[in-house]
């Protein structure tokens, strides 16, 4: 069977004065009903891959490489046709959900915008899935609720409005980007657990982009880590983060609060001009002489694929 | 609500300061304060000195002639012109409403190619057409409104005969103010709009950035719809405000085009108390125009209110 | 006496009535009147409405207007074509008294005493003739008896007597009325009124040949005229009235007084059309949206003549006028008080450049003798010369030397730097001469300043040097022959009066104590040879004044005080034949 | 918008240098003159005005005054403007409310309808044109000055700074000041644009000095001599272009150091 989602050497160039490279060759799959995490710190490239899967990325951004949704090369696809896609077939949560719903529409709009626009529904019928959408997330109030503006709810009601707006067509696939960014603890349990259930209620395969590992690894089945616009290692979830081969990864889970806090030395190396072989040389506790001119390839270590010259 | 407070005393505060500088600018200028507020170049008997001597009181103390000043005020009196033997507010009145009629299309037709003009701009500004439009705007922006005028008033009046030289009409019939008035709307209104170009470019390319436009995109929204269905409505809220501190602008480019186009409203009104040094009258043209540009923020204000939530509320 | 009109406005109805039979019969279809059955009609209504007990002058279109309408017949056509003028004087509010321009364009509606004809002397106009005692203190103006306001009723010497007692009481400017005038005495008999005045008098006629005629029975209940501000109709006696004041489409229009006794004139209205701005008002020309320009004490801008008459519509009256512009030394402050030193300003001065630039050769170098030819009674002094070389050599002779070499001169021993005070308008002129004078060795600054700056530093004396103009009025007040602007016992706005020498003000004396026309003669030759010894002021150049007209229209007519704002023009345009 | 930048200094350059050396360019000595109302010929490249001036002669020696009031009236504008925002901004609390209250008031009152009373009363020559265009156009700079130094007082060095005792005037001067210049420079050249502007249109008011020659005292005259009836175009035309892009240029290089933000306004 083939994937839901097949990303293959997947590079996102953004030309400026100087050219970006954001993201490097990063090949990625996603079959139906599976969870998966796209896991780095910020500016590692992981938001970049979510946005030229959903389409979403700026003009000035050159994509090569093939992203396969159900098939089809999205990369391939004519804006309008990718137009349909987007919504229907891959929805998309965004971090901070107060920015991302429109402060002058109601929350009731803009819930049932994707009915409208993707099926053409009148504004009756259409408000009334919206409300029963709505509903359906837990709200006691739903058709109160419609008729509120964002800046009138919390910041947990509009996760769900985000939610259910994005979730309102069943999209086979919904990308959550950082959906846990900047929330304290309790509610990023609940942003998690409502993820969670609703993959479960609905069997939707989730592509979480998320730089929080508690989150990835209570999630995903899967998870690819991305360090300076590059898969440096992927495999199942549980294996990649219980027992990390990269020196990446390792620090990366080192860093967590429960492991000690232990930071990863240096910095994350500019995107405009990224170190000669290995990317993450500089900052590495094992780097030898080949480290810095070679660059090393994903190579298969069991079930899962690592970018080190030094371990598998 | 201490927003909307703090907004109402920032706008009463201005109407004093403008009140206050009314009141002290005849008696701080150099020359004789009842020659200034007189105004110059004009015969008064002498028993008409001496009644606007005792009537001003400069022995009195100052607060009491403010008082004084303020209590005519409140009665709708703005002095005296001795240039035109009238009552400054009733010449203002009757002057006011053409002014206002140009002004008034001048800014809404200004306001709504700008808004229209700038999100074109500012939705794609790499592309050729958006810089052709930023450019055009800026230059219009950059360009003294009475030579605009000037141009316009020699190209399509004097070369190609197409409007009239003088006057709000000839006959007081629908059709020729509208022949008289268009040129000089013409230039108001592209005045109006370069203005709000520019501002509206500048903010569409700061909201298409935003996450909501972005999640619009997101629930797949085409790129005309995300920008006529959200950026637009949220890119436009600043041009209200703006549009409300534009109206002194706008007054006074409409000064300008009034001298141009020889119009009798304010602006030539005001012209001619320069040119005389009619300085009652000067005051209160001033101080009306300052009154109008703040009712008019306030009215933006109110506006705000009832389109952006988000004040809404605030206030409540 | 009070019958008379009356009876003869109704045998003129009757006449008229019969007239229009024809014209009855053609629109009665077939039903036909006789005119006894017409007089029979008519003679009883005639009397009713207008014969009363107040008796009004009936024009003849009235009684036809009011015949047609008894016999239901359709009234005579007015006749609506109009005499169009341009001006940039603007005028600013629709006040019948106080708006300066609305004074002079009423000159048209409100006949003032006397007018100045094309030569130069006054005539009477409201007056048929006057009378001076010989003591110049009392003047008996007889009127014509044919004038009527256009309501109807006749010009009274009581409303003559009212218009100056009025003008006294209320016009800050004719304020020399309340302070001079003892009495009027109003003959009816005579239909004459005579004024007497505290102290001689010579020149009341030219006085009188500005101020416009009131009628009485309107003004009277008009408090405070200053105020009095209103659109129109306002009732007038000359061949035309105001009808309205039009601010908003920058226009006023008078129309034919029916009542008018005199020449008929063509035109059923005149309208001035005000421009903001020359070029507009001289493309209303070009594009024949006017017929003429008028602006008060100047010509059409001499820049836009040629383009006009390239159209091949327009031709021009060129007049010398009396008008000009000058060089005025403060005569109170050193060294302009120094006789050398104005000689070498007046050497220094380029005068053909000046001509050239400023009249573009519709003007001429002037004499020293300051007055134009235009004038009466001109006399011809030696005319004024460009010559830098005689100029530095008077001012080395007179001792104002440059030694410290900067080429400017020294004065008690600081380089000289006049205040040199140019009023708008001038400009150019300011700029020029600023040049001229530093080129000779006189440095000078130019201080541009608007008319109201000007008025309070001239006051002050506080210039060493102004630019400035005349206007016709101004050379003919006062004493005449421009003495009105030096002579320092006047006050005045654009007066400079800054010479006391005993021989001028002497000389002012004579010419205002007499009316004599042959010792007027001598005396003005004496004030020119006077200006051309001691150079009070240098005039620039003479200028003409350059008037252009449709040539579908002929009868202009242009006299120096008014210029073809004069009623001879209104009663004489009238289409050219062929 | 680097290419606009470019453009701005390039042309700007242009207009400084027949500002400070005219008399290498211009054709002709300030004062020299021939025939008036010449057309274009090859001795008189743009003809001759109302006095036999060369407009060519006349239009390079303008832009002194053109310049030289816009930038003096901004360098008074942002004077002002930098200390109430940094006073504002650096002191906070009561002190930063009145002044940016004071700000908001200026704000509102209309400009143009000010000076022209101000001017009708004081008949300005050179210094007091720059005092008032100067006092009326810095509350926009109040306002970014004080956002800015908001920002930049809570920055380390500037607490160390502020920890080791240095004055406050010293600390804003030499700590606070070179962080905010980045945003003084387009507001700097937004203000000479508006004062470039202003003064063009009150020397076509008649409120200017004519003696100063600038160009809009150049449109002035060929509007009251004759320049707009005889169709001389390349008499008023070149002028006002000469303000038009002068002030685009200035404008040019304050928005693309500003970026595109909102309250890059010209008044």
């Amino acid at each position: 069977m083939s994937p839901l989602l097949d990303i293959r050497s997947l590079s996102v160039t953004f030309r400026g004065e100087q050219a970006v490279r954001a993201v490097e060759d990063v090949s990625f799959s996603l079959a139906e009903g599976e969870v998966a995490a796209l896991v780095g710190e910020s500016g590692c490239g992981k938001s970049v891959v979510a946005h030229a899967v959903a389409g979403l990325l700026p003009p000035g951004a050159a994509v090569s490489g093939a992203v396969l949704f159900q098939g089809r090369d999205l990369l391939a696809l004519a804006e309008r046709e990718m137009e349909a896609v987007r919504g229907a077939g891959i929805g998309v949560v965004f971090q901070n959900p107060s920015l991302a719903l429109n402060p002058l529409h109601t929350v009731g709009r803009q819930v049932a915008e994707p009915l409208r626009v993707h099926r053409g529904e009148k504004k009756e019928q259409a408000f009334a899935a919206a409300c029963r959408a709505l509903a359906a997330l837990g709200f006691a109030d739903a058709p109160g609720l419609m008729r509120l503006y964002p800046s009138q709810c919390s910041g947990g009601m509009n996760q769900r409005v985000v939610t259910a707006a994005s979730t309102i067509l069943d999209p086979p696939l919904l990308i959550a980007d950082e959906p846990t960014k900047g929330l304290d603890r309790d509610r990023v349990a609940d942003v998690a657990g409502e993820l969670g259930r609703l993959v479960a209620e609905r069997g939707t395969a989730l592509l979480l982009i998320t730089h929080d590992i508690p989150v990835a690894l209570a999630l995903a089945d899967r998870v690819a880590v991305m360090y300076a616009g590059e898969i440096v290692e992927t495999g199942p979830a549980r294996e990649v983060l219980g027992d990390p081969a990269h020196p990446y990864t390792r620090g990366l889970v080192a860093s967590l609060p429960e492991n000690g806090f232990v930071p990863i030395p240096g910095a994350s190396p500019s995107p405009v001009d990224p170190p000669a072989g290995c990317r993450f040389h500089p900052r590495c506790s094992f780097c030898v002489d080949r480290c810095r001119t070679e660059r090393p390839a994903l190579a298969a270590a069991g079930r899962r694929l690592v970018r080190c010259r030094r371990c598998p | 609500m201490t927003g909307l407070l703090a907004k109402g005393i920032r706008y009463a505060v201005s109407l004093l300061v403008v009140v206050v500088l009314t009141f002290a600018l005849p008696r701080a200028m150099p020359g004789d304060p009842v020659m200034n507020i007189i105004g110059e170049d004009v015969s008064v008997s002498p028993a008409t000195l001496d009644a606007i001597r005792a009537e001003i009181g400069l022995d009195r103390p100052v607060t009491e002639q403010f008082a004084s000043y303020l209590w005519s005020l409140l009665h709708l009196d703005l002095g005296y012109s001795y240039h035109l033997s009238a009552p400054v507010f009733d010449l203002l009145v009757a002057r006011m409403g053409w002014t206002l009629l140009f002004t008034g299309i001048a800014i809404v037709v200004g306001a709504a190619i700008g808004i229209l003009a700038g999100t074109v701009a500012g939705w794609r500004p790499e592309t050729k057409r958006s810089r052709a439009v930023t450019l055009a705007a800026l230059a219009v922006s950059c360009t003294p409104p009475y030579f605009l005028a000037l141009l316009f008033l020699s190209f399509f009046s004097f070369r190609l005969g197409l409007f009239p030289f003088k006057g709000l009409y000839d006959e007081a019939t629908f059709g020729s103010v509208v022949h008289h008035l268009f040129l000089p709307v013409l230039v108001l209104t592209l005045f109006a709009a370069a203005r709000n170009t520019l501002i509206m470019r500048g903010s569409v390319v700061q909201e298409k950035g935003s996450l909501y436009a972005l999640y619009a995109r997101a629930r797949g929204l085409s790129d005309r719809a995300v920008l006529f269905g959200h950026v637009l409505k949220n890119a436009s809220l600043p041009i209200v405000t703006l549009i409300a501190l534009d109206f002194g602008f706008i007054f006074s480019g409409a000064l300008f085009v009034e001298i141009v186009f020889s119009l009798n409203g304010m602006g030539t009104l005001i012209y001619d108390a320069v040119l005389g040094r009619d300085y009652p009258l000067l005051q209160g043209a001033f101080l009306v125009i300052a009154v109008m540009v703040v009712c008019a923020n306030l009215a933006a204000d109110l506006v705000y209110l009832l389109v952006d939530p988000r004040i809404r509320r605030q206030g409540q | 006496m009070k019958t008379i009109p009356a009876f003869l406005s109704c045998l003129a109805v009757l006449i008229l009535a019969a007239s229009l039979v024809p014209a009855a019969c053609a629109a009665g279809d077939g039903e036909t009147m006789t005119r006894a059955e017409l007089s029979a009609a008519i003679l009883p209504y005639m009397e009713a409405t207008y014969c009363g007990e107040n008796v009004v002058h009936l024009a003849p279109i009235e009684i036809r207007t009011a015949a047609c309408r008894f016999l239901g017949l359709p009234e005579p056509p007015e006749n609506t074509e109009a005499l169009r003028i341009a001006t940039p004087n603007v005028v600013k509010a629709t006040n019948f008294y106080d708006d300066y321009y609305v004074g002079i364009f009423t000159h048209l509606s409100n006949l003032p005493m006397m007018r100045m004809d094309a030569n130069g002397h006054l005539v009477g106009l409201t007056a048929d003739r006057y009378e001076v005692s010989s003591d110049n203190t009392q003047w008996t103006f007889y009127l014509k008896d044919d004038l009527f306001w256009s309501d109807g009723r006749r010009v009274t010497p009581e409303d003559v007597a009212f218009s100056f007692e009025y003008l006294g009481e209320h016009e800050p400017d004719a304020g020399w009325i309340k302070e001079t005038l003892v009495g009027t005495t109003v003959s009816d008999e005579e239909n004459a009124v005579t004024f007497t005045f505290n102290k001689p008098y010579t020149t009341i006629n030219l006085e009188f040949a500005t101020y416009n005629i009131l009628p009485k029975h309107i003004w009277e209940h008009i408090s405070d005229p200053n105020e009095y501000t209103e659109a129109g109709p306002f009732v007038g006696d000359g061949p035309y009235y105001l009808e309205e004041i039009d601010l908003n489409a920058a226009k006023m229009t008078f129309r034919k007084n029916h009542h008018w006794q005199g020449k008929q004139p063509a035109f059923g209205t005149v309208e001035v059309h005000w421009f903001a701005n020359d070029d507009a008002a001289a493309l209303a020309l070009e594009a024949g949206d006017v017929d003429t320009y008028y602006r008060y004490a100047n010509s059409y801008p001499y820049a836009g003549v040629q383009r006009l008459k390239d159209t091949g519509e327009f031709n021009t009256l060129e007049k010398t006028s009396i008008g000009l512009t000058f060089l005025a030394p403060n005569l109170k402050r050193a060294p302009m008080n120094d006789l050398s030193f104005r000689e070498a300003l007046a050497d220094a001065i380029n005068y053909d450049e000046l001509v050239a630039v400023d009249t573009l050769g519709y003007g001429t170098v002037p004499n020293r003798g300051f007055v134009p030819p235009g004038m009466d009674y001109f006399a011809d002094t030696p005319a004024l010369a460009y010559d830098p070389v005689a100029a530095r050599q008077i001012l080395h002779d007179a001792g104002y030397l440059d030694t410290d070499g900067n080429g400017i001169v020294e004065c008690n021993g600081t380089d000289l730097d006049l205040d040199l005070l140019v009023r708008t308008g001038f400009e150019r002129d300011g700029q020029l001469i600023e040049e001229y004078l530093e080129d000779v060795g006189i440095g000078a600054t130019v201080h541009q300043v608007d008319s109201t700056t000007w008025f309070s530093l001239k006051d002050e004396y506080d210039y060493d040097l102004t630019v400035t103009g005349t206007t016709p009025w101004g050379m003919l007040m006062h004493a005449g022959w421009g003495t009105g602007y030096f002579d320092s016992r006047r006050t005045g706005k654009g007066v400079l009066h800054n010479l006391d020498d005993p021989v001028y003000l002497a000389l002012c004396d004579n010419i205002l104590a007499t009316s004599d026309q042959a010792q007027l003669e001598r005396y003005a030759g004496e004030m020119q040879a006077y200006f051309d010894d001691n150079l009070p002021a240098i005039a620039l150049y003479w200028k003409k004044d350059v008037i252009p007209y449709n040539r579908a229209y002929t009868g202009w007519y242009y006299e120096p005080l008014f210029g073809i704002y004069d009623i001879e023009t209104f009663l004489n345009v009238r289409a050219a034949s062929g | 918008m680097t290419d606009l930048n470019r453009w701005g200094v390039g042309l700007l350059a242009v207009f400084v240098v027949m500002a400070l050396v005219p008399q290498w360019i211009a054709p002709y000595g300030p004062k020299e003159r021939s025939a008036p109302y010449q057309d274009p010929s090859a001795d008189h490249l743009l003809g001759t005005d109302d006095i036999g001036d060369d407009i060519l002669t006349e239009l390079i020696y303008s832009a002194r005054i053109s310049l030289l009031i816009g930038f003096a009236a901004a360098a008074v504008a942002t004077a002002i403007g930098l200390a109430i925002g940094l006073v504002a901004g650096y002191c906070r609390g009561a002190i930063d409310e009145l002044l940016m209250g004071a700000t908001d008031v200026v704000l509102i009152i209309p400009k143009i309808p000010l000076i022209i009373v101000l001017a009708a009363f004081l008949r300005p020559g050179f210094g007091l044109l720059v005092l008032v265009l100067g006092f009326l156009g810095w509350e926009s700079i109040a306002r970014i000055v004080r956002s800015k130094t908001l920002q930049v007082r809570e920055t380390g060095f500037v607490m160390s700074a502020r920890c080791m005792g240095f004055s406050p005037a010293w600390i804003m001067g030499s700590e606070i000041l070179p962080n905010i210049f980045q945003v003084l420079v387009p507001k700097f050249m937004l203000a000479t644009a508006a004062a470039m502007i202003s003064e063009a249109s009150l020397s076509f008011l008649g409120l200017s000095d004519p003696t100063m020659k600038s160009w809009g005292m150049m449109i002035s005259f060929a509007f009251s001599k004759g320049g707009f009836i005889r169709e001389m175009w390349w008499w008023y035309l070149p002028p006002g272009l000469c303000i038009t892009l002068c002030i685009v240029a200035v404008a040019a290089i304050g928005f693309s150091f500003g970026g595109d933000d909102a309250e890059a306004r010209i008044e």
